[in-house]
């Protein structure tokens, strides 16, 4: 019941918009790509210099000088365009880029991201993610709607260390469609099958539910 | 024009001394400094502060040094891959800055570029922002975050020219052209060496001015850490 | 990929109004937006504040607009070679901010990189520090400086593609590629327009996601100021 | 007597050291390129964005995309690299320029310099100036010791608005050389054929002399 990752990912890609400079994290965010509708042209941006990025390459195709924020080997597309990280960031930072897709482990009824860090385990560090959500214009966040132990992940105030303060738009999880507004999470759409009170029970901060709440068509 | 060439690696990295700050390019292992760290393995300086966005994997890049216990703290934006660099880090041996890479890397322009600190909204409200002056600007709060520099840049580009004029290819740029302005000394491996009026003046990535010595490297690997293919 | 491409310098300028702040490349009469500039000329817009490191000349670049009393006011680093800006400044008509060409430049970049100020040490003890915050960094002693925006950046480019992604040619680059980043809308002027996929990525001098709009000028006068020739 | 403008960029030249980037100003520092002794290798830095500028074009090679900060149509060399203005800059603030050698109206005892205002008088702005005095390593003035009116530019304190604080280190005129060190200008050389006096008489800053002062050789 609910929505798979693929399932999350097409939900996603209906957020995107003809036009857009379009930012995707690792893991589900990733997967947006492969949903995108036709004729909605869109451009990806790799953190790591790279505006424009192509799909995978083929075998021969494969270059060592040419990879994405995740490290995988990709290609370009015509009109991409190559940078160092200052100015990757400066794109960023400078809001230039509209979307930034991301995966999170908590949210909070503010906004708050956490996806960083988790006390007590190896840190890996915060890559570019603070960055990005310091400054995005957009940000939406892929995510599962609770932990392995059930536990929810949409909170009234982040457990974990945050990533970045009031900055998360909307949330896209297994279970909902949500926006983040003042008082909470508004829940605007729900996955195929799952009831509000599914929902309610699956999410430790306030939902705001307002009528009617239709199902998310994928 | 100012020749720059130096012979090989060891030429390169002459004055090296321990506890220096050293500055290494790259992202992952794409666009790293091969032949640098080769010979900061074989002159095994110790004690080392290395700012680098990785810290490379167990048998390669910088990885390499951590195996040899070289290096003193990483400044970086992101660790994983590294196994040798969690047992030292948990274990007190190791020192970690970790740093939002936009922050790392316009820190690291500002140290080539003379301006000490500039405000920045990456981590405000987070750890990050421990200790530092927050501001407000135009509604929005900022941190001030203040410029890095090296004793010496190891850079790796495409091409160069005995000026030290430098083009990188694809995202092997990334950190690379940053870090050449601010090492006192910046070295630059380079796949190809050509004599200056080669390249055009008009498609210089780094310009000489920030190249101290530059050299062709004798072997790149240029391991790929995910070879992700389609069918064609 | 995104197609940025307009028609002509009409379709360009579309929703310009009186009382915008203007970003206009060019250092002298090299690298200006020659078509921009008459466009806005024909549209008559005044009130304008102009962002530009020159004022042009009487009767080319920015001083066609002065001429037609279009500018309120100036923020440059220098304004010679211009004896209407002369009389209408000291008549009290134009208002001038004098700053620094480095200061200048950074402050535009930051404006585009989402920094708002930075520290530098220029104009520290001068006129141009009087109200601004003053700091010591290791010994030294620095000016805040704040960002620059615009709401219509005006550049001009050598070759452009239809993504937005721009080349400039030798010294005409200057300013044009930080004002690239910080205009609401940046209007790309090009000499050749061709389509996205025949320009290098690794070649691109402003990709394309800080261009609102391109097109190819009509014509380039390239008036040059110092013609110094020697004989062959 | 004194040196002309010529003999000022000659003496000059001889500080210029193999391997030094230099940042030319406009006027006499413009002429010290044609003096620079056979052998020594140095590249000029033009800071509107070019490195290794070449000499004037012949009329067939003129370009009106390749000017120098004076404007002037110049040429490039091979190992010339072009840039845009803020990272011109950012070389200049960093302190990669070895030596800037710029005019001036009044050099200060403590090293201020005032080159850019003249009071009631049209103001052109201060360009790069400001910039290149409060950055460069090693900066050089040339002028005149002397106004037209027979005032001294050499001053206890400047009385014209400063471009830069302590940042002179040496000083080239028609009558001297000189060096700025704590308490006043020290006397290094003196022009052939005047005396200590003369340059005393010109100088209203303390002037340091210690020893015999040799002439200068050009």
């Amino acid at each position: 019941m609910g929505l798979d990752k693929h399932g999350i990912a097409k939900r996603i890609a209906k957020e995107v918009k003809n036009g857009m400079y379009v930012n995707l994290g690792i893991g589900i965010p990733t997967l947006v790509a492969n949903y995108i509708p036709e004729g909605i042209e869109v451009v990806l941006q790799s953190e790591n210099g790279l505006l424009g990025m192509g799909p995978f390459p083929t075998e021969d195709q494969v270059d060592a000088d040419l990879i994405n924020a995740g490290k995988q080997t990709i290609t370009t597309l015509p009109g991409s365009a190559i940078f160092n990280s200052a100015d990757s960031f400066a794109m960023i930072r400078g809001e230039h880029v509209d979307l930034t897709i991301l995966g999170a482990m908590e949210v909070s009824e503010d906004g708050d991201i956490a996806n960083w860090k988790i006390p007590g385990k190896m840190v890996k560090g915060m890559g570019g993610a603070m960055d990005l959500v310091a400054s995005a214009k957009n940000i939406i966040v892929a995510m599962q709607h609770t932990a392995r132990d059930g536990s929810s992940k949409l909170l009234k105030k982040c457990s974990l260390p945050i990533t970045g303060v009031r900055c998360v738009k909307k949330i896209v999880t297994d279970l909902a469609v949500l926006e983040v507004v003042e008082g909470g999470f508004k829940l605007l759409e729900r996955a195929p099958g799952v009831s509000v009170e599914e929902i309610k029970t699956a999410t430790e901060g306030n939902l705001i539910v307002k009528g009617e709440v239709p199902e998310i068509e994928v | 024009m100012i020749n720059k060439t130096v012979e090989n690696a060891s030429a390169a990295l002459r004055g090296i001394q321990d506890g220096m700050t050293l500055m290494l390019g790259g992202f992952g292992l794409c666009g790293i400094p091969e032949n640098a760290i080769r010979e900061l393995l074989r002159l095994g300086v110790k004690d080392l502060t290395c700012i680098s966005n990785n810290a490379g994997v167990d048998d390669f890049g910088i990885g390499l040094l951590l195996q040899k216990r070289q290096v003193k703290k990483m400044i970086s934006s992101y660790v994983g891959e590294n196994a040798e660099f969690e047992r030292q880090l948990l274990s007190g041996e190791l020192d970690v800055e970790l740093v939002p890479q936009g922050t790392l890397s316009e820190r690291i322009r500002a140290g080539g570029a003379g301006i000490p600190a500039f405000y920045t909204p990456a981590g405000y409200g987070t750890e990050v922002a421990e200790g530092k002056e927050t501001r407000e600007f135009d509604g929005k709060m900022y941190l001030l975050e203040s410029w890095l520099k090296a004793d010496f840049s190891f850079v790796k580009a495409w091409k160069g020219d005995t000026a030290g004029n430098l083009i990188y290819k694809g995202t092997a740029r990334n950190f690379n052209p940053m870090m050449a302005t601010a090492g006192k000394v910046t070295v630059a491996e380079v796949e190809e060496l050509v004599p200056a009026g080669e390249l055009d003046p008009n498609m210089i990535h780094t310009p000489g001015i920030f190249v101290q010595r530059i050299f062709q490297g004798d072997h790149y690997e240029k391991r790929i850490e995910q070879r992700t293919v389609r069918t064609a």
